[in-house]
């Protein structure tokens, strides 16, 4: 089971505030596919946001497969200067 | 409104062009002449990227107007190097990184070139006021005043 | 990727000439406004005069009429938008976009577009502009974030709902969204904190700055076909954005990239492209627009004004215990403030267990607010590093070692999730801590400032194409905008790879049509991901001409070795007996081997390690006037590896007088009517030259593990840390904190005088 | 509108009598750091440019130190710059000449043009003014002579009737032990315009009492002003620190500023007795070696 943050303001907004999850999924696109099936319409706004796996920011994480002891963080977008 | 004709000399040579009364000097050069070294930052003589000499004279040339340029002489970034060989301040701002984006360039160029000429051994504090017309946003003008410094030596001790 | 751990690099972390140097010292470089082709118009805006209201009318017959007008255009010449951001479009809602470039209905800034000419000369169309009526409804407006945030604040858009609250507000609002995050519990820690300093700071909106305004020229074919040149951060965003506003198919639309003379951030968005290409379509002929520096600080992308509260507790041996921060942002008349990094980022530099920040974005009527280096960073720092110097003083501890006692290092839990790898914040701040600065004694109304800074520093898409001629010298090619010297350092890379002299290397920008995809060049990523692309299309070259020799020598290629440019026969392998092969040997029979050496590669890059920064400085205030002068100033920054470390101190140099010049002269200055004031080099005072002393610089190399050779991006962070350096240094000085910016000479005095 | 009639005439009679004659508005133009400014920016539009600088009595430097200088009214403030005996008799005057802008303004900007820009906040003006200088001004009935601060009346605008425009400017013949300074507040070192400026004529006597001074100050109301107060508190003193109080007091009491982006009515008079006191300081010290 992967360990899954959504930091405070996705889960306010979708997951009546609860941030941590244990999931057991494969990669991150079938996170993101699992996450909206539990709250609906969060995946359009993980998908537009960045995400760590293991404390490295995955720019394209959609098919980064997600081990079994993982930690994934689902942040805001960051636009540089 | 009838567009002037005007006769000056541009870099050395003998140039005929026409303008409107309200083209600028910097218009002329880049629109007209094809000389587009010299760029327009501001237009109103506050960043000094369009630098040139004016009969010897540095000066915005966003403020003379083509019109006024009748029998004077003007040089630009255009003509600093010496045939195929760069001018000593040319080099160094290659060789000391002294640009970034490169705009503010000829403009630093020109107006280094003049100061030397008229103080070929500037204090740092005297080349940063000389300069102080020319707007760097990339630099911090670090680079900048010290390859100026180091080119007014190299230039002091090759005499 | 092969590992480079220990190599002896030969040309990375070398000062090479710059191989775009020469055009640029002779004028020979071209940037956008330099394009000049046959029978091309003047493009000119007409833009709002009011900082809010509804447009009536808009009658365009007399300028038509004008001769010598060959298009005029407004919004209605723009297709319609989808209001709202569609998945796939990073965020961009282009309907705001494309109102942004073109007003629709109504003008929300003093500087909107609302109308666009192209004639046969620059004369004729302004005279063209003035011959456009535009009826206008004026409608009250604001400008000061808190103002906008209040109920019965003038309402810019009606479709604006706060999003990250709950309930979800049934009525539209300027505010556009709240965010939060935290660590810990931040309001119950501070019981635990012997000191608590809580303050609320106000900062001015700034502008990038760049010296060269927004140009463009545009161009149709007859067979439908659009060519734009211009200077940007990505003209593969120009592409995709222009497409998409005017409906084209994105290969129909191919961007030149021109030099670009300056962007830190302003030149990542367009602003006057598809308005160009717009006229060049309806005129059939080409447009030229280029931007004066008016219309460049009135309608392009300039930085946020904020409004910040922060809060830090800590023990008496400054340990800190908690903190708390809301983040007010200013986003323009559309939303797009940086107040998401801003918050990321705010509290960077230190490891806090407790910490909760929450951050707001407002619309105003002020021009879109965008992308300015380290977006939203310096002004959160400006608030951090202010209180920790106040509790330093207070606590009577220096304020080196409250930044080492709590300084975030590697295995720090940050705020917004993961946790950092190798940084190099200690060794920043022990490196400033060993400055012989710190020996010099300050004489009366001088003060010495110090703060810290962080930054994340990106990755994300990078193509290149590395080509090997028939006579063994390379051209490669990436797409990613050169606005600091990238094409120095890409050279230096590939040759380090190729094991090549870097004068055989020559390194272009390719325009759309040429390279693969590109990401804009922001976020400090290009010498870190474009250079990870070049590495590894130079490392595919090197793998062709390995399994090439190993089929010439009749090998298998392990025993084929890629050393100082020469495929070599591996010690001990069957090829013992083999001369080595050099890139040019090997090139030349290239026709009988298999034909042209072409390494590509694209890539998006993870990885990208955060940058840390600390500067001090000295200052002297004129206690009489309040003016201030900067005496010293020294920035040390973690590079990870410098790969032209000329570039890398440019890089810290210019981000350092950027930030002086934000801390104590740079703001808009807005009338009672909405209208900026200074909308010029004159009145917008950014540092001159005699305003500034040496900048010291100091390059740590702390490896990226995300890079190969170890790079972390680093033109970004180094704006971060003068906001606050310069009014620690200020306040050390006079005894009098401005929490303020800028810090004018008015503010100053008049601080001064209070204290008495 | 698309242009203007340009002229450049040789003579001031010629340049008077296109002046005169011009139908609609018509603008003279020396260095052009402010004219082209304006035209740039549509604030100017005016029918006829008489470009004086092809007249030679105004590029020229006449007189000397004992006799009184005259500054023809298109030399530039590098040529005044670089004129020593000038720059040794009037410091002052020639260091607010020296301010106005940059290395590449000063190659254009000219002492006439600064006056007859009328901005409160002319570098230029407040060092003339003190200095006692008097604008000889050409037009349709011959010339006449003014004192410098009678010429402008209010921003932007100037007593000269049509057809005038400034020919030159006398300075007045310098006693010894005389001397001037100029000071200005800007927030950077260079390229702004003054939030205050002040300038200090003073004549010392051989036991160093002051027995003649002005006092002007710039940015702290609509013209330059000369301030009789501020004078009059260093008359007869020995320009000590007692003095220099007396002065800075009366100096702050005659501004009349406004709040504007550039400065607060506050700090503007606060700042104006800060640097009539310094510049009051300069000038005594170079009074002193002034022979």
């Amino acid at each position: 089971m992967a360990r899954i943050v959504l930091g405070d303001e996705f889960g306010r907004q979708y997951a009546g505030g609860q941030t941590h999850f244990d999931l057991d999924v494969r990669n991150v696109r079938h996170l993101i596919r699992t996450l909206d099936d539990m709250f609906p319409g969060i995946g359009e706004q993980l998908e537009a946001g960045a995400i760590a796996i293991d404390n490295e920011i995955i720019p394209d994480p959609w098919l980064n497969p997600i081990k079994p002891d993982s930690e994934v963080f689902f942040l805001p977008a960051i636009k540089g200067g | 409104m009838s567009k002037f004709h005007i006769t000056a000399t541009v870099n050395g040579e003998a140039v005929e062009y026409l303008c409107d009364p309200k083209q600028t000097l910097l218009d002329v050069l880049r629109d007209e002449l094809n000389l587009t070294g010299s760029k327009e930052g501001c237009s109103t003589g506050d960043c000094g990227a369009c630098s040139v000499t004016l009969d010897g004279r540095l000066v915005c040339s966003c403020l003379v107007l083509g019109v006024e340029m009748q029998g004077r002489s003007v040089e630009t970034i255009e003509n600093m190097t010496e045939g195929k060989t760069l001018h000593p301040l040319q080099q160094k701002f290659l060789e000391a990184a002294a640009l970034q984006c490169g705009f503010c360039t000829p403009g630093f160029l020109v107006a280094a070139k003049a100061l030397l000429e008229n103080n070929p051994n500037p204090t740092e504090s005297e080349a940063r006021y000389w300069l102080a017309g020319n707007l760097c946003r990339c630099t911090g003008y670090d680079k900048i005043i010290r390859a100026v410094l180091e080119t007014a030596a190299d230039m002091r001790g090759a005499k | 990727m092969a590992g480079y751990e220990g190599k002896q690099f030969k040309w990375v972390g070398t000062r090479p000439v710059r191989p775009d140097g020469v055009d640029k010292v002779t004028g020979r470089a071209n940037y956008g406004a330099d394009i000049n082709l046959a029978g091309q118009l003047t493009g000119r805006i007409l833009r709002s005069p009011h900082a809010h209201a509804k447009i009536l009318s808009i009658d365009t017959s007399k300028a038509e009429k004008l001769a010598g007008v060959k298009a005029v255009i407004t919004a209605k010449d723009f297709p319609a938008m989808h209001n709202g951001v569609l998945p796939g479009d990073e965020g961009v809602n282009f309907h705001y976009l494309s109102s942004n470039i073109m007003a629709r209905g109504k003008v929300l800034y003093d500087g909107h577009a609302v109308a666009a000419v192209a004639a046969t000369s620059a004369a004729i169309a302004e005279e063209a502009l003035a011959l456009i009526d535009v009826k206008y409804e004026v409608l009250p407006h604001v400008i000061d974030v808190d103002e906008s945030m209040q109920p019965g604040a003038p309402l810019l858009h009606e479709d604006i709902f706060t999003t990250g609250v709950n309930p979800k507000p049934e009525k539209p609002s300027n505010v556009v969204q709240r965010i939060q995050m935290a660590l810990g519990d931040a309001n119950a820690a501070f019981k635990d904190a012997d000191i608590v300093v809580e303050r609320s700071f106000k900062t001015k909106a700034v502008h990038q700055g760049y010296i060269e305004p927004h140009a463009v020229v545009a161009e149709w074919s007859e067979d439908g076909q659009c060519r734009v040149w211009c200077s940007s951060q990505g003209h593969f965003m120009v592409r995709a954005m222009t497409a998409r506003l005017l409906k084209m198919e994105v290969a129909q639309v191919r961007v030149m990239p021109m030099e670009i003379g300056g962007g830190f951030g302003g030149k990542t968005i367009v602003f006057i492209e598809p308005t160009a290409v717009l006229l060049a379509r309806k005129a059939e002929r080409p447009v030229r627009v280029v931007m004066s520096r008016d219309e460049v600080f009135r309608a392009t992308g300039p930085a946020p004004g904020t409004s910040i509260d922060v809060k830090i507790g800590a023990k008496k041996d400054g340990t800190l215990v908690a903190a708390t921060g809301e983040f007010r942002y200013q986003a323009g008349a559309f939303p797009g403030s940086p107040v998401g990094p801003a918050c990321m980022a705010a509290f960077g530099p230190y490891a806090l267990a407790n910490l909760q920040v929450v951050g707001y974005e407002a619309v105003t009527n002020r021009p879109l607010c965008y992308s300015y280096r380290a977006p939203g960073a310096p002004l959160a720092s400006f608030a951090v590093e202010s209180i920790i110097d106040e509790i330093s003083q207070k606590l009577n501890i220096d304020p080196m070692e409250i930044r080492i006692k709590n300084g975030s290092k590697e295995g720090t839990q940050m705020v917004y999730g993961p946790k950092l790898k190798a940084v190099g914040n200690l060794e920043c701040l022990k490196a400033i801590q060993n400055h012989p600065i710190n020996k010099i004694p300050l004489g009366p109304n001088q003060g010495r400032g110090l703060a810290a800074g962080f930054w994340f520093n990106l990755g994300g898409q990078s193509s290149a194409v590395v080509n090997i001629a028939e006579d063994g010298t390379a051209t490669i090619m990436t797409g990613s905008p050169d606005i600091g010297g990238s094409r120095a350092s890409m050279a230096q890379m590939a040759a380090e790879v190729l094991g090549i002299d870097y004068a055989k290397v020559r390194p272009i920008v390719g325009d759309t049509s040429a390279v693969g995809f590109c990401e804009i060049t922001h976020g400090s990523r290009v010498t870190f991901a474009t250079g990870m692309a070049i590495i590894e299309a130079a490392e595919s070259v090197v793998k062709q001409c390995r399994e090439r020799v190993a089929k010439m020598w009749e090998v298998d290629v392990d025993s084929v070795i890629w050393e100082d440019g020469h495929a070599r026969p591996a010690p001990g392998s069957t090829a013992d007996n083999q001369k080595p092969l050099s890139l040019a040997q090997i090139a030349a029979k290239a026709s009988r081997t298999g034909g042209p050496l072409v390494g590509s590669a694209a890539i998006n890059a993870g990885g990208a390690g955060p940058a840390f920064g600390v500067h001090i400085c000295d200052v002297e205030v004129d206690p009489e006037t309040g003016g201030v002068t900067v005496l010293r100033y020294v920035a040390a920054q973690d590079a990870g590896k410098a790969i032209h470390p000329s570039y890398v101190e440019g890089q810290i140099q210019g981000g350092v007088a950027q930030g002086i010049g934000w801390a104590l002269n740079e703001e808009y200055i807005y009338g009672a009517d909405g209208r900026m004031q200074n909308s010029g080099f004159l009145d917008y005072r950014i540092p001159v030259a005699s305003d500034l002393p040496m900048i010291d610089t100091l390059i740590l190399e702390v490896p990226n593990p995300g890079h190969p050779f170890g790079v972390r991006g680093v033109g970004e962070v180094p704006i971060v840390p003068p906001l606050g350096a310069i009014a620690n240094a200020i306040a050390r000085a006079t005894g009098a904190r401005l929490f303020d910016l800028p810090m004018s000479p008015p503010k100053i005095l008049a601080a001064i005088d209070a204290k008495k | 509108m698309s242009g203007f009639q340009y002229e450049a005439p040789t003579t001031v009679d010629a340049a008077v009598g296109l002046l005169a004659g011009a139908k609609g508005s018509a603008r003279v133009l020396a260095g052009g750091t402010d004219l082209l400014v304006q035209l740039r920016s549509g604030a100017a539009n005016p029918d006829l440019v008489v470009d004086i600088k092809r007249i030679g009595e105004l590029r020229q430097i006449g007189g000397s130190a004992a006799s009184g200088f005259v500054i023809g009214a298109a030399v530039t403030g590098a040529e005044i710059g670089e004129h020593k005996e000038l720059a040794k008799a009037w410091p002052g005057m020639v260091e607010g000449m020296e301010l106005i802008g940059s290395t590449q303004i000063q190659g254009r900007a000219t002492p006439g043009g600064n006056l007859c820009n009328a901005s409160p906040a002319g570098d230029c003006t407040p060092g003339l003014v003190a200095a006692g200088a008097i604008a000889v001004i050409a037009g349709p009935n011959g010339r006449r002579e003014v004192p410098v601060e009678q010429v402008p009346v209010s921003p932007g605008k100037t007593s000269l009737a049509k057809g005038e425009f400034v020919v030159a400017i006398k300075l007045p013949p310098r006693a010894k032990n005389s001397s001037d300074a100029y000071l200005r507040m800007i927030p950077r070192t260079e390229m702004d315009i003054a939030i205050v400026g002040a300038a200090v004529n003073l004549t010392l006597d051989a036991s160093g009492t002051c027995t003649a001074a002005r006092v002007s100050l710039g940015a702290v109301a609509p013209v330059v002003l000369l301030v009789d107060a501020a004078a009059k508190a260093l008359i007869g003193s020995k320009v000590d620190d007692a003095a220099l109080a007396k002065l800075a007091s009366a100096a702050s009491a005659a501004c009349k500023p406004i709040d504007d982006k550039r400065g607060t009515i506050e700090y503007r008079t606060k700042v104006a007795g800060v640097l009539a006191r310094r510049a009051a300081i300069i000038a005594r010290d170079r009074a002193r070696s002034y022979t």
